[in-house]
């Protein structure tokens, strides 16, 4: 059965034998797909978040509402088009466009099963894959930036500015945490197309602990759990999802980089687009981390369960699950704070990914026979004491920096109270001298 | 056949030069330069091809990191600059005349 | 080039969709002109004026913005050496140890200068 | 004994505890006592030299000082050497007397008060220097001294000359570092092509054989030499150095410095590129020539005292250079002998004008008149040493022109009548001067001038006393000179020299 | 591209200068980033000293234990004799510049700060100082160190970019003058940047041509490729002009009077000893070792180059009133004069002979730069140094020590006998003329001649003429101020009146010529 399996893996050099018509096939097929999820997905979201607030949510279009957001769909198709005098036209067009296409793209190396004969051609169940395929996903993922930016600037003005440059901040930010959360995955697998990946995490191996070999969980997400949990975080950062849904931040921005986008057709694009992101990442996650098409564990006892065209089941399957959690996180997480989202992605997300991918790779050079252990020792010892010294310098500067911080803010309320007119919450009188805060004494960068 | 990428990088490098010589704002000037470097990059990973050897792309790889180097310390000069002056054209920087 | 067609193909999908869509916007809605409805929304008060070019904006969303490319390019490093990790063996980890512990002391210092402090 | 590098070392190591003691006056004294040692000590060489030994060069010193670059440390003296050295040694100590007021801001026209230390020092360091350019036998080690001289001269003019002084010193080192580059350039084109890797002057005669790279290289280093030794129409320096100078520091220039040139054409230019040498000797005699005569004729027209000094300076440097190329045993000799006399004539002529600058405060002919009543003493030495200028017989330069120009007739009969006139026009300029500055009704400026003071007599006395002795009995000195310029003459192998063309050449220019 | 890799290794102990500068300079920022303001200074210095003696000492052992025959890390870094020797000449002067640098009252107090305003003031007067520049500039010099020492331009182009752009900033860290400063470093930059990429687009047509980039594989596919030579041609002239800007070789010297005069003059001093010889290095190389087999197509070009730069460097100083602007034309017209040695390539005694020239002439110019500047630092006026030439009047009577040492550096630059750049000139002319360059050396003597004059021209002004009522103040120096003085004016005087055992030792150094 092995043998079997292992031939149904497709590897790199299964691909580009396609003919043509085939490769469209499957594009159109993915194509579609991806609409109908985008709807399935609206409609999924919505009714679910509902749920789990006791509400009903959508029930009116067609049974249980699942036409809700074809009606959505129409609707937004027969809204007005308004376009601001001040926007840069060319700009404005060109966003949503630049926004959607990377999305598609991305999820055209995603393996989805393994080889199958689609009319009489044996073909895996995968657009395409490359040697750098999980490059090319990145790629989409930072090209997509580009939209959100263009269509905060072309629109002119500061709402959509702001957002703008937020939304591409933060996403630059946690696209650096993604990537680094990649490394772990490659040193195991060895490769960076995703058909192999997966086929990588067919079967763990073994760790040869002491004498025995003790077996290895075959996905990576417990393999690499921090890996995984970091992947978690910056999938909900990079689409611009609960909890980190600033550049939309309504309570601050309207609508963020979309304001000027009214409710017409350009706007369900760029919706669009964002839901095919969220696929996309949760794709990736799949395939990175837990299995691919692959069956979960008590299924893969049953040998056919990777064989044919089963895998799209599982596939699917787990796509829901990831997005069901997104959903999650949405209905029960509250918005982070601006400074907590970077802070979270540049000081706690990356040191932490290069600390684990550091762990790992010594451990890998460990099992290695040819491994020279003292040295590897020796080094593990000497950047761990580095950090652990740097740490513990740092964390003593921290603190007192916190305590500074809460001292002024403390000073600033008393300052508050001791003027009487300010305690008229919540509007000052107009004739009021503004207030803006005690000047806080600048702290210069780097003393303590 | 890889001629015409050889062709294009170096029309973009032309262009890249010209712009250098011809813009006033630094930042332009500074593009151009970046401009360039990706001429160089192209050029580096067409010649790949033509020898059939990982060189080039390998180069282009540390053309980067170096043209990044590049954009964060240029960039860091010119901010501070106009900072000062108000304005990034390279004319309006005419006090090192002897 | 084999490998590459097909995602030429979904990306002829994708923007044909796109544009089409796009571009019908206008006309698939009605028409009732409305001056305000011409001014960028600011929550009814009066437009602030956009500089042409989008005037300035804060320094920090640069510095971000280099971060972004150091780490990038640290990245760029780090793929194809954990793909090569089992042939290059100890050489590899002590280069990349070094080299990350490099980035490191870097960051140390850039989180030092508050150049990771959003306020 | 090394006696040469102890010459050298002693006025360097005076120069050293001069710039170091307290007092300007403690500063003079033992500058003249540094240089009267010096003075000694060259008696006792010049006592032991042999001249009719048959090593050429005696007391010769060498040592490896840069094998790299095949350079030597490396002196030695011949007759022509010897008495150059000599000169040098007798003038500094009589210099340093004279000039015992230049630096302190005195006098009437003098600039203000500056360094004393230094100006004595300088003296002394210039001193080791012209000693050593005399001495060296070693091609770069000539042309370091060579080099090196102008600076102490050149701070010597710049910081204590008349009122253009920068001017001249700037010009006066200019020139002569361009002449000295474009000597370096012939230096190093000579030793990569003689290929001895060596720059000992022995063993590099008669090395180069090919004439176009003899010509080539004798114009390197011969244009350095008539910069230095101001031939026309390189001179242009020389009026404008002179005159700024002072007093003290012109005579060393003029006497001293300028000999070099002549003495450099003598030595290298005629013995490494005896065959180019022949070739320019026409160029090179009508150049003096013009030379005698244009200097001559220009000196009549001048106004200043100094200049004019300067330019019949120019007019008998036409005379040395002319019996140098005359390669003949008299005008070789001669021009030897000329060189020594020219130093002590003009040396005591610059003095004496100085003394009466430092009187009146002006060096214009025009603000004097009838000296000779006020100072008959000064008129008196002013007066001999001018006629030695001329040549009068009895005079030191006559025998030496004498000579120069029976040495010249005896191959370019042309040339040296038209030289001869310069001796007619020399008697013009100085008799002239002498009448308008000395003779006349006493102008109303020079009434309160005093007589020559004994400082000042102790200057001029050893001077006249060395012109008359060597008018009358100049053999010692020429018994010192011939043999090492038969030596010369004989590198250059005159022998072949065929008389009746030259002649149609010499004449035909 | 799934075929193995073989691990390749690496002679750290060989390549443990340049190892110890960078490490250095990584600590330094480490201690940026964590030790208290008031502590910085006092760590930096030291460890910078340190980390260039200890550079220096490991360059000394290397030398010492014989030179191996190929080169270091898979054949990407030479550490050759003329690497070695230069690596001395770089660390000592280095050294020497760090003394300099030393002296606070060169560096802004705040960079970020805008010049005149509010922040400025304070920075100023809470004492700050922007004590990041020891570790730029040991970057600095560490990039220096790997220039000349790249046995292939991928290698070579990196470090002429860790070499350059921390001198970017450095540029633009002067205390007084702030806008002069940040202007010339935007200048430097973008002509910086300009340059070096034409070095890498004519690395990339050599690549193309060639099919590699290591120096010794380029050198043998000038005889095996055919067909390519205008990819060859136009990539050496690419090539050639990047280099060619860094040494400040007209037609491309346009930046380097800018700069030296905008820059804090410590920076000054470190650029224009140490980079000089950085450069020449990487030259000597690529021209040397990678195009040799060129000869005939690039000298008559290096020709023309070195001509126009000598009479350049020369004629455009006399018109210069700036002293560091004179100093600065006064490298290019240096410059010209290396290019000499450069071109007289010929047979192996003859290269060794050049070589040897060169090395020297570098060394001996390096320490009169350097001392120059120093004395340059301490002629202050009330708005910080006394650029102006016309400032300097009667100098000699202020501080008449201090101007005499000054005539002297004056005087080397002129290469008057018994000085350093007497012999260093002789050197290189020499070697000039055996390999058949005489019209060159003419030329450069011509134009010395004419270089002569402008210096001389200062000397008048210093000793000549009567200083102005209200002329600059001495400085009374710092002690490194004083010994970097002390030791440049003897450096120049020892190598003016015995050069042999620094001749004998580069002559050791070129014996070998480079190792392909």
């Amino acid at each position: 059965m092995r043998t079997l399996l292992v031939a149904a893996d497709p590897t790199l050099a299964d691909f580009g034998k396609d003919p043509l018509w085939i490769s469209i096939i499957k594009a159109a097929v993915i194509f579609i797909v991806l609409m109908l999820g985008v709807l399935f997905g609206v409609w999924f979201e919505r009714k679910l978040i509902s749920r789990m607030q006791n509400r009903y949510g959508p029930n009116r279009a067609g049974k249980f509402g699942l036409l809700q957001s074809v009606a959505d769909g129409l609707k937004m198709g027969l809204k007005e088009d308004l376009m601001p005098r001040t926007v840069d036209k060319v700009i404005y067009f060109i966003a949503p466009v630049v926004l959607a296409v990377p999305a598609f793209l991305a999820f055209s190396v995603i393996p989805m099963g393994p080889m199958v004969s689609m009319f009489g051609v044996t073909t895996p169940l995968q657009l395409t894959d490359l040697p750098v395929a999980v490059l090319l996903v990145l790629a989409m993922a930072s090209i997509g930036v580009y939209g959100i930016v263009l269509a905060g600037w072309g629109s002119r003005s500061p709402y959509t500015i702001l957002g703008g440059l937020r939304a591409s901040a933060q996403v630059v930010s946690y696209e650096i945490a993604m990537g680094l959360s990649f490394v772990g995955v490659f040193l195991f697998a060895g490769t960076l197309s995703t058909s192999e990946i997966v086929s990588a995490q067919a079967s763990g191996g073994t760790f040869p602990l002491g004498g025995l070999n003790i077996p290895m969980p075959s996905w990576y997400m417990i393999l690499l759990i921090p890996s995984f949990l970091i992947y978690i975080v910056t999938m909900l950062g990079e689409t611009n999802r609960v909890p980190f849904d600033l550049p939309e931040g309504e309570g601050e921005l309207v609508g963020g980089f979309q304001t000027e986008y009214s409710n017409s057709l350009k706007f369900a694009v760029i919706m669009l687009a964002e839901y095919v992101n969220v696929f996309v990442v949760s794709a990736v996650s799949i395939t990175l981390f837990m299995g691919g098409w692959r069956a979960p564990f008590p299924i893969s006892m049953w040998d056919g369960a990777n064989a044919g065209w089963w895998p799209l089941l599982w596939f699917f399957l787990k796509m829901v699950l990831v997005f069901s959690f997104f959903i999650w996180c949405r209905a029960s997480l509250p918005r982070v704070r601006y400074d907590q989202l970077m802070a979270l992605g540049w000081k706690i997300l990356i040191p932490i990914n290069l600390g684990w991918i550091l762990l790992v790779a010594t451990v890998r050079a460990m099992q290695m026979e040819s491994a020279n252990k003292s040295l590897v020792l020796i080094l593990a010892a000497i950047v761990l004491i580095g950090c652990i010294a740097i740490w513990w310098r740092f964390d003593s500067v921290l603190q007192k920096r916190k305590e500074e911080k809460a001292a002024q803010v403390q000073a600033e309320f008393e300052l508050l109270d001791a003027e009487p007119a300010a305690g008229g919450f919540p509007v000052p009188p107009l004739d009021l001298p503004h207030y803006h805060g005690v000047e806080r004494k600048e702290v210069p960068s780097g003393t303590n | 056949m890889t001629t015409h990428y050889l062709v294009l990088s170096a029309l973009l490098f032309a262009i890249g030069g010209a712009g250098v010589l011809v813009r006033r704002n630094a930042i332009v000037v500074f593009m151009c330069v970046e401009l360039m470097l990706n001429a160089c990059n192209l050029a580096f990973v067409t010649f790949a091809r033509q020898h059939g050897n990982l060189d080039g792309q390998l180069i282009a790889f540390f053309v980067m990191v170096v043209a990044a180097a590049e954009v964060v310390i240029g960039l860091a000069i010119i901010v501070m600059i106009f900072r000062t002056r108000r304005s990034a054209s390279v004319d309006d920087a005419n006090l090192l005349k002897y | 080039m084999e490998l590459y067609a097909p995602i030429l193909v979904l990306a002829v999908l994708a923007a044909g969709f796109a544009i089409f869509s796009v571009t019908i916007a206008p006309f698939t809605g009605p028409r009732r002109w409305n001056r305000a409805k011409l001014d960028a929304y600011e929550c009814g008060i009066e437009p602030t004026p956009q500089p042409v070019g989008g005037g300035r904006f804060p320094l920090k969303y640069m510095i971000t913005a280099m971060l972004f490319i150091v780490f990038d390019i640290e990245i760029i490093f780090l793929y194809p050496w954990a793909v090569a990790f089992d042939q290059l063996g100890m050489f590899g980890l002590v280069e990349m140890v070094l080299f990350i512990v490099t980035v490191l002391v870097a960051y140390a210092y850039v989180w030092r200068r508050k150049g990771l402090d959003w306020d | 004994m090394p006696w040469l590098s102890i010459l050298m070392a002693v006025p360097v190591l005076g120069a050293v505890g001069v710039s170091l003691t307290k007092s300007d006056k403690l500063a003079k004294q033992l500058a003249l006592a540094v240089s009267l040692v010096v003075l000694a000590l060259t008696g006792v060489m010049a006592a032991q030299f042999n001249p009719s030994s048959a090593t050429r060069f005696q007391f010769a010193e060498v040592y490896d000082w840069i094998p790299r670059f095949g350079v030597h440390y490396g002196v030695g003296v011949d007759g022509i050497a010897l008495v150059l050295i000599a000169l040098s040694a007798v003038l500094v100590p009589i210099v340093i007397l004279a000039s015992w007021h230049d630096a302190d801001g005195t006098g009437a026209a003098a600039p203000p008060k500056r360094s004393v230390k230094t100006y004595f020092a300088l003296l002394l360091v210039l001193e080791a220097m012209m000693i050593g350019v005399f001495a060296a036998t070693d091609v770069f080690l000539f042309y370091v001294f060579f080099e090196a001289m102008l600076i102490p001269m050149y701070f010597m003019i710049g910081s204590y000359g008349g009122a253009q002084r920068s001017y001249a010193a700037v010009k006066f080192l200019l020139y002569s570092l361009f002449g000295g580059l474009l000597m370096l350039v012939a230096v190093i084109a000579l030793y990569v092509i003689a290929d001895k890797g060596t720059f000992m002057f022995p063993e590099l005669v008669g090395v180069i054989q090919d004439p176009n790279t003899q010509k080539w290289l004798f114009l390197g280093f011969f244009i350095a030499f008539a910069v230095k030794a101001p031939l026309w129409p390189f001179h242009t320096w020389l009026p404008d150095a002179a005159a700024q100078a002072p007093a003290g520091a012109a005579v060393l220039l003029v006497g001293v410095l300028d000999k070099v040139g002549t003495y450099g054409m003598l030595r290298f230019c005629l013995e490494l590129f005896p065959d180019a040498a022949k070739f320019f000797t026409p160029l090179v005699i009508v150049l003096s020539v013009v030379g005698i005569v244009y200097g001559a004729i220009v000196a009549i027209g001048q106004t200043d005292i100094k200049r004019l000094i300067a330019y019949t300076s120019i007019s008998h440097f036409g005379f040395i250079a002319l019996g140098v190329f005359a390669m003949t045993a008299h005008g070789g000799a001669g021009a030897t002998l000329y060189m020594v006399n020219h130093g002590f004539s003009t040396g005591a002529l610059f003095l004496i004008a100085g003394f009466l600058i430092y009187r009146r405060g002006s060096s214009q002919i025009a603000d004097y008149g009838g000296v000779q009543k006020v100072a008959p003493l000064l008129a008196g030495t002013f007066l001999i040493a001018g006629l030695s200028g001329l040549s009068l017989p009895g005079l030191s330069s006559f025998v030496s022109e004498f000579m120069v120009l029976l040495g010249t007739y005896e191959r370019y009969a042309v040339p040296a009548i038209i030289a001869t006139s310069g001796v007619i026009l020399a008697a013009i300029y100085i008799l002239w001067m002498y009448q308008r500055t000395m003779t006349g009704p006493t102008a109303e400026s020079v009434k309160g001038f005093t007589d020559l003071n004994i400082r000042e007599r102790w200057v001029v006395a050893p001077l006249i006393a060395v012109i008359i002795a060597l008018g009358f009995f100049p053999k010692p000195v020429l018994d010192v000179i011939n043999p090492a310029v038969d030596q010369t003459l004989s590198n250059v192998h005159v022998d072949q020299f065929t008389p009746a063309v030259a002649d149609k050449k010499g004449a035909g220019q | 591209m799934n075929g193995t890799i073989q691990a390749p290794t690496i002679e750290y102990a060989l390549l443990s200068p340049m190892l110890i500068v960078f490490g250095a300079a990584i600590i330094g920022v480490l201690v940026e980033a964590f030790a208290p303001r008031y502590l910085r200074k006092s760590i930096h210095v030291p460890l910078t000293l340190l980390a260039l003696v200890g550079a220096f000492i490991t360059t000394i052992l290397t030398a010492l234990n014989g030179l191996p025959d190929k080169a270091a890390a898979m054949g990407a870094v030479a550490v050759d004799g003329p690497s070695l020797f230069i690596w001395g000449i770089i660390l000592v002067l280095a050294f020497i510049s760090v003394l300099l640098i030393n002296d606070d009252e060169q560096f802004v107090a705040q960079a970020s700060a805008v010049p005149g305003s509010t922040d400025e003031e304070e920075a100023v007067r809470s004492g700050f100082a922007q004590t990041e520049v020891y570790p730029l500039a040991l970057f600095a010099v560490g990039g220096m160190l790997l220039f000349p020492a790249s046995n292939d331009l991928l290698v070579m182009f990196v470090a002429l970019e860790v070499m350059s752009l921390p001198l970017y900033l450095l540029c633009g860290l002067a205390r007084r003058r702030r806008l002069l400063s940040q202007e010339a470093s935007v200048k430097y930059f973008l002509l910086g940047a300009f340059s070096s990429a034409f070095f890498l687009y004519g690395m990339a047509l050599v690549y193309g041509y060639a099919g590699s980039i290591e120096l010794k594989a380029i050198a043998d596919s000038l005889s095996t490729v055919t067909g390519q030579d205008t990819l060859l041609y136009i990539g050496t002239a690419m090539l050639g002009v990047g280099l060619l800007f860094k040494i400040g070789a007209a037609p491309f010297q346009a930046w380097k009077p800018d700069v030296y005069q905008g820059a804090p003059t410590a920076i000054t001093a470190l650029m224009a000893s140490t980079v000089l010889v950085a450069a020449f290095g990487a030259l000597l190389r690529v021209f040397w070792v990678a195009l040799g087999g060129l000869e005939w197509n690039w000298q008559p070009v290096m020709w023309g180059v070195a001509i126009l730069t000598m009479i350049v460097g020369a004629v455009l100083a006399i018109t210069q009133t700036d002293i560091k602007r004179m100093l600065a034309y006064s490298s290019v017209a240096h410059g010209g004069f290396l290019l000499t040695g450069v071109i007289a390539i010929g047979t192996f005694a003859q290269n060794t002979q050049a070589l040897s020239a060169i090395l020297f002439y570098l060394a001996a110019y390096g320490f009169t730069t350097v001392g120059a500047f120093a004395v340059v630092t301490m002629v202050r006026d009330a708005g910080g140094e006394a650029g102006h030439l016309s400032r300097w009047a009667g100098l000699g009577k202020r501080s008449p020590v201090l101007a005499a040492i000054f005539a002297f550096f004056l005087l080397a630059f002129a290469g008057i006998p018994l000085t350093s750049g007497f012999f260093g000139k002789y050197a290189v002319f020499a070697a000039a003329v055996s390999g058949g360059a005489l019209p060159l050396v003419i030329v450069g003597v011509v134009s010395s001649a004419i270089a002569a004059f402008f210096y001389v021209r200062v000397i008048v002004l210093m000793f000549f003429s009567e200083p102005a009522a209200d002329g600059p103040t001495i400085a009374t120096p710092t002690l490194g101020t004083s010994a970097v003085v002390a030791l440049a004016a003897a450096a120049t005087v020892v190598l003016g009146i015995f050069p042999q055992p620094v001749l004998d030792l580069a002559d050791q150094a070129a014996s070998a010529l480079f190792i392909r």
